[in-house]
């Protein structure tokens, strides 16, 4: 049987590491299925590759942008999980500047009215995230000014005094704290319990060919379980350890290993299930801002048939003793 | 005399054959300002016509419009064609010319390399002509590490190993020394009596005018117009250096010099706003 | 050849204003009958639909003036040093030496990357975008200007030592006019480079321009509001350009044609 | 003036070699006196180091060849079309009038706006890094080059025209050599246009490459790293420009000075 | 009379005085070829100093170095401090030295602007020179709006107006017709008179260097060396139309004309490859 080349977009964010160690450690070619993957910088330079089929699939995110591809007509689906915060496995966090912590100037949610707030960008999932938050704290968005920084420039800014708070993400997080700049205030959790940050998603075309996609996805699967399998207490503790750590700083390029112990893993679901209540609190809080404007259903783009196939071919996911 | 002339008036010209270069109430106009008034005026072939008049007269612009570089503001000219294998005319252009990026003999071989002539043509007759002018010597030097008169002589070579059918020649002797300039206009008669091309010569030299011409043509100041047309009946083939020595020569070169001097001063006296 | 020249003039215009003209009719073609992806090129008669839309919701014209601002403000900042420094490099051979070196290694570097560490300096207010635009106009315009003078007949520099010119006088009356020409292509090329570059700065930290509104658009996929985006900064640089052609046109009076 | 000339030739090499040297040592002492920030900007000697680490672990070489590599094909593929048009606008008032506003209209669009859109016509691989580069290298070049033809002197277009230089002959005897030094001078600012768009490009589907190097760096907040991918571009830029100083020599030798 | 010759064998020289400009071993090398070869010479001060020689002798080179344009590779040059509010000297380049980017007017007020002399002087002086060059009519005209001749007047008015106490003038009137050529002379004798300035003059013209000259200097061909040095004892103030007719007048010009002959005539002979 003949390998079909399957071309996938990553940001090589830890978040991808399901996909690397399918590649790794020959999951793809246990499947029968050939993946190239391909760099990105960013999302959103995904989208349109994705849409016209020069990419079958990606790393992507929930964004107002994927709806709003979607609706011009690029067949996109979102078809398994790819990084979710929960309670103890928040890689995203709210991180507040350290001169406001030790100044007592920031003691609760609360205090970010009026606060310089970075967000990765305008539409991305994070808005919904802090507006999360705001709610908590009897907020609105108004109550604060958003600031539109990419992840890396967080650290910039906050040693700067340019914003004051920020949603970012590991392992900007622990290099934030490590260089003292900013204190990590909050997991996402404790104010959005389940949030779906990252999905894989598949190109319309490549989703007709289902034979292909499910092997796909079940080499991924195997990918995220072995990862799965190393999470202990919050941390990247269990059996096999180590390995995971070399090969997540083999993928991230981090050379760090005393940070990647550190810091927050993300998690990843077991069986692939994509978390739809809380794509659909993003989508709506999207659709009241007016950055998605028609009255697309998450339930149209998110598709989790094929993971829901696997399950009986993989099984129940046990973690190991 | 200040009436423009025309072939059939003139005493000595070729009337029966057709002119080579004829031109029509050509008057040119750069921007507003007029600088050549309804010029008509034919050139027979082979002739040596010679072209006087005050600076600033329109000598250079007439020449570049019979170089085909302008186009006359109104009227028109007609040059017969060319022999077959010749280039229809060749310029040795007022002011510096060589390309700066070519050597000395690149830059004289540059007519004939744009007509595919075969090199060892090429290497015969430009060296011959760097010869003629001196400059076989300093065939490898580039423009800027000449002086003035040696780049006006790879000019002239360059011309002439063109072997054009009518020779256009803007003042080409006027950075010379007296004795390179004698040598030169010995090699110019000599090729102008071989070849029988047709010669348009510009020069500030009534000397030079009578030493090389057929006919001279004198302009008026200002606008320019044909002030004369002075038929030169002197014996050829000449002797430059003999040549001054015969009364006619002087009468002529009187004359002419007499023109000139009324013309320049007529140009003077009425230059606006002239504080003399 | 008063009346042919203008006859010239006016068919150069023509064909100005044509070949963008049949550029745009050939991408609508293409539109209309399929063979490009309207969802990533759309028709141009949509995108132009689509400008007049913003425009009229003012949203454009916000976006538009700070751009404006921010590109005229760094090309002011980036442009008087460069044509100073510029000037001198081309007049002083120890200047040359000193500057040569430090602008071809800098000028390479990657302003994108640059950027966070413009951020740090600068902050993420105006002056960092400034700050950006400019440098994208002081390396053309300074590394122009610096051929210009350089291409000047010695006899000019000649001239001005025998008549007396002070130093700076030489820059004034020989360096500045006779490399004008090139400054100008320098400008115009650097003038470029600061939209380019305004628009990178402006996908940090910024809530308007139209380094902003595109790569907002982009991370919607508002696919048309991009091109409108692009469209504008492509009006911007079109009209700049004639601008400085005419400007050139007025302080060159000198040159021919 | 020979012996002078010599002399005054290695002060100029000093002069050259000292400048960036003494930028350096500033740093340097900012840096350990902690004037500046070393987290965001560690010393020179610091980066050095780790330059040689990632020299020695083979990395960097791999990073520096593959934009070696786009970089030299993007620069052959933007740099020719980019002459032979600049020379036809230059000497040809109808082309002239159909490019220009082209060229104006598009040099300004940002490059890195684009990227999506030439991944999508180029695709993902090493052709869509290459048409970065094309496009960075073309514009400074086509400009430089109408310029330059335009500075001729108009004397030498009679002189071609006179002496009966066909079309071809009037672009390679006339335009070319006359428009030389600023056609260098459009090389050099297109070369280091290239090297900051290779960097933007190589953000996308490159798994190597110095803006890979960079921006990954960035990402992970690896600052040392990051400034040996600057510190390498800027090595680059200026060893570049060197040799095409040494290539403009020994091709323009009516040049003085 | 091969032997360079310093101020004090010179008859009729200003022996007392100080030399205005003088030359010790004075060679000039362009890259390895030699154009000046040891030149050694007084120029006493008021003299009118005329230099004649084969094109290419490095009379241009020479004026370079007494302008202080360029420096002697060997050798030294003195020259004795200017009058107290003139500029030591000013030159006339030989070929297009107008400055494209400014117009007549400006061009020839450029030294005088440069000094920062007061505006009205400044127009007086400037509006003086262009009268007398005629090109009074053309002061608002660009340099490219001009004829050749045209742009050499301005270039001339240029170095008048700036009243230097040493005019350096390298071929200044060679595109010129015989009449402005004329007046000019005339102008730049009454200057001479009046002002008693020092004036180093290039010219190929026997005729122009009698009619104007203290004394002339021949050069050689090939490196350039002083090959003699003729005083011209005519009367002053000359008239120069009339000078031309007395017998010293050809008997000057005709020594001086033999001389460069017979340095044009070596200089063809020993060049090589030549294949004459
Ligand atoms: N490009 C131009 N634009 C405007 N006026 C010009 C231009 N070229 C020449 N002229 C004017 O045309 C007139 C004639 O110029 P032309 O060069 O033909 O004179 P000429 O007879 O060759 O003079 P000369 O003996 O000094 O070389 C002059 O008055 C000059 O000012
Ligand atoms: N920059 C240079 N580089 C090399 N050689 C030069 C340079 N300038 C002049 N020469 C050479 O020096 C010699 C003298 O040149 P110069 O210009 O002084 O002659 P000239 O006497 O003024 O001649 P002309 O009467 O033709 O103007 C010439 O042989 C010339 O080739
Ligand atoms: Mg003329
Ligand atoms: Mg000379």
């Amino acid at each position: 049987q003949e390998m079909k080349t399957v071309k996938v977009g990553t940001t090589n964010l830890s978040s991808d590491i399901g996909l690397f160690l399918a590649e790794k450690r020959g999951y793809f070619k246990e499947e029968g299925v050939k993946v190239e993957l391909i760099p990105f910088d960013s999302g959103a330079k995904m989208v349109a590759p994705l849409g016209a089929g020069d990419l079958d699939a990606s790393a992507g995110a929930a964004s107002a942008g994927l709806y709003n591809a979607v609706n011009r007509g690029l067949k996109l689906k979102m078809v398994a999980d790819k990084g979710t915060n929960i309670a103890g496995y928040s890689y995203k966090a709210l991180m507040v500047r350290k001169d406001l912590i030790e100044s007592g100037a920031f003691k609760s949610l609360a205090d970010l009215k009026g606060k310089k707030v970075a967000i990765i960008a305008n539409g991305a999932a994070d808005e919904s995230v802090i507006n999360q938050a705001l709610k908590k704290a009897g907020l609105k968005d108004e109550d604060i000014e958003k600031v539109f920084l990419p992840f890396p420039q967080h650290l910039t800014a906050f040693a700067n005094k340019a914003i004051d708070a920020a949603i970012s993400a590991e392992p900007g997080v622990t290099a934030m704290v490590r260089n003292n700049v900013a204190v990590r205030f909050t997991g996402l959790d404790d104010f959005y319990p389940v949030q779906q940050t990252a999905m894989l998603l598949i190109n319309g075309k490549f989703a007709e060919d289902r034979k292909t996609v499910t092997a796909f996805l079940k080499a991924y699967l195997r990918g995220v379980r072995a990862y799965a399998a190393t999470l202990k207490d919050g941390k990247i503790a269990g059996p096999g350890a180590e390995d995971m750590i070399k090969d997540i700083a083999e993928m991230t390029g981090i050379k760090d290993m005393a940070l990647l112990h550190q810091i927050v893993p993300v998690f990843i679901d077991p069986d692939g299930q994509i978390n739809l209540p809380s794509v659909e609190t993003d989508l709506a809080y999207f659709k009241s801002r007016g950055l998605v404007t028609s009255d697309i259903e998450a339930a149209k783009v998110v598709d989790m048939s094929y993971v829901d196939a696997l399950k009986p071919v993989l099984g129940p996911f046990a973690r190991p003793k | 005399m200040t009436v423009p002339t025309t072939t059939a008036e003139l005493p000595g010209g070729g009337q029966a054959s057709a002119p080579k270069i004829s031109l029509r109430d050509v008057t040119k106009r750069h921007d507003t300002q007029l600088a050549l008034d309804r010029i008509t005026l034919d050139i027979p072939v082979s002739t040596f016509f010679v072209v006087v008049g005050p600076s600033g007269c329109g000598k250079t612009t007439l020449l570049r419009m019979l170089a085909g570089l302008d186009a006359p503001s109104e009227g028109r000219i007609d040059i017969a064609n060319s022999q077959p294998g010749h280039p229809q005319n060749s310029m040795v252009f007022q002011g510096d010319s060589l390309f700066p990026w070519m050597t000395v003999w690149d830059n004289a071989a540059y007519g004939l390399t744009m007509r595919k002539v075969p090199k060892a043509r090429i290497d015969e007759v430009v060296g011959h002509y760097l010869n003629k002018t001196g400059m076989y010597g300093a065939r490898t030097l580039y423009p800027h590490q000449l002086s003035g008169g040696m780049r006006q002589r790879v000019s002239i070579a360059r011309a002439f190993a063109n072997d054009p059918d009518i020779l256009l020649m803007d003042e080409p002797f006027s950075a010379l020394d007296e004795q390179n300039k004698t040598l030169l206009h010995e090699e110019l008669l000599r090729i102008w009596e071989e070849t029988r091309k047709t010669v348009v010569f510009i020069t500030h030299s009534v000397d030079e005018a009578v030493t090389l011409g057929d006919r001279i043509m004198v302009m008026t100041a200002g606008p320019g117009r044909i002030k004369t047309i002075v038929p030169v009946n002197l014996p050829r083939p000449r002797k430059v250096v003999e040549l001054r020595h015969t009364p006619a020569y002087g009468e002529l070169v009187y004359d002419i010099w007499a023109q000139l001097r009324e013309e320049v001063d007529r140009a003077r006296s009425r230059e606006p706003g002239s504080k003399a | 050849m008063s009346a042919g020249q203008t006859r010239s003039l006016w068919s150069d215009r023509t064909i100005s204003v044509l070949s963008p003209l049949v550029l745009l009719g050939l991408w609508e073609i293409c539109a209309r009958t399929g063979i490009v992806d309207v969802r990533f090129f759309p028709a141009p008669s949509n995108i132009i639909g689509h400008l007049f839309e913003l425009a009229s919701s003012g949203a454009l014209w916000r976006h538009v003036g700070a751009s404006l601002y921010r590109l005229a403000a760094g090309f002011v900042v980036g442009c008087v040093p460069a044509i100073v420094i510029g000037l001198a490099i081309g007049l002083y051979r120890p200047v040359r030496a000193a500057f040569d070196p430090l602008i071809s290694a800098t000028y390479p570097i990657p302003k994108s990357s640059l950027l966070p560490l413009i951020l740090l300096i600068f902050g993420l207010g105006e002056s960092s975008k400034i700050a950006m635009v400019a440098i994208g106009v002081f390396y053309p315009v300074v590394i122009n200007t610096a051929a210009g003078v350089r291409q000047i007949a010695p006899i000019f520099l000649d001239v001005g030592r025998n008549f007396g010119a002070s130093r700076f006088n030489m820059f004034r009356t020989v360096a500045l006019p006779g490399a004008l020409p090139l400054i100008m292509t320098g400008i115009k090329l650097g003038a470029g480079m600061g939209l380019v570059l305004i628009a990178i700065a402006e996908m940090v930290g910024a809530k308007q321009g139209l380094g902003y509104m595109i790569w907002n658009a982009w991370e919607l996929f508002d696919v048309q509001t991009m091109y409108v985006g692009l469209f504008v900064i492509a009006i911007i640089g079109f009209v700049m350009n004639a601008g400085f052609d005419a400007l050139e046109r007025a302080i060159v009076p000198w040159r021919k044609g």
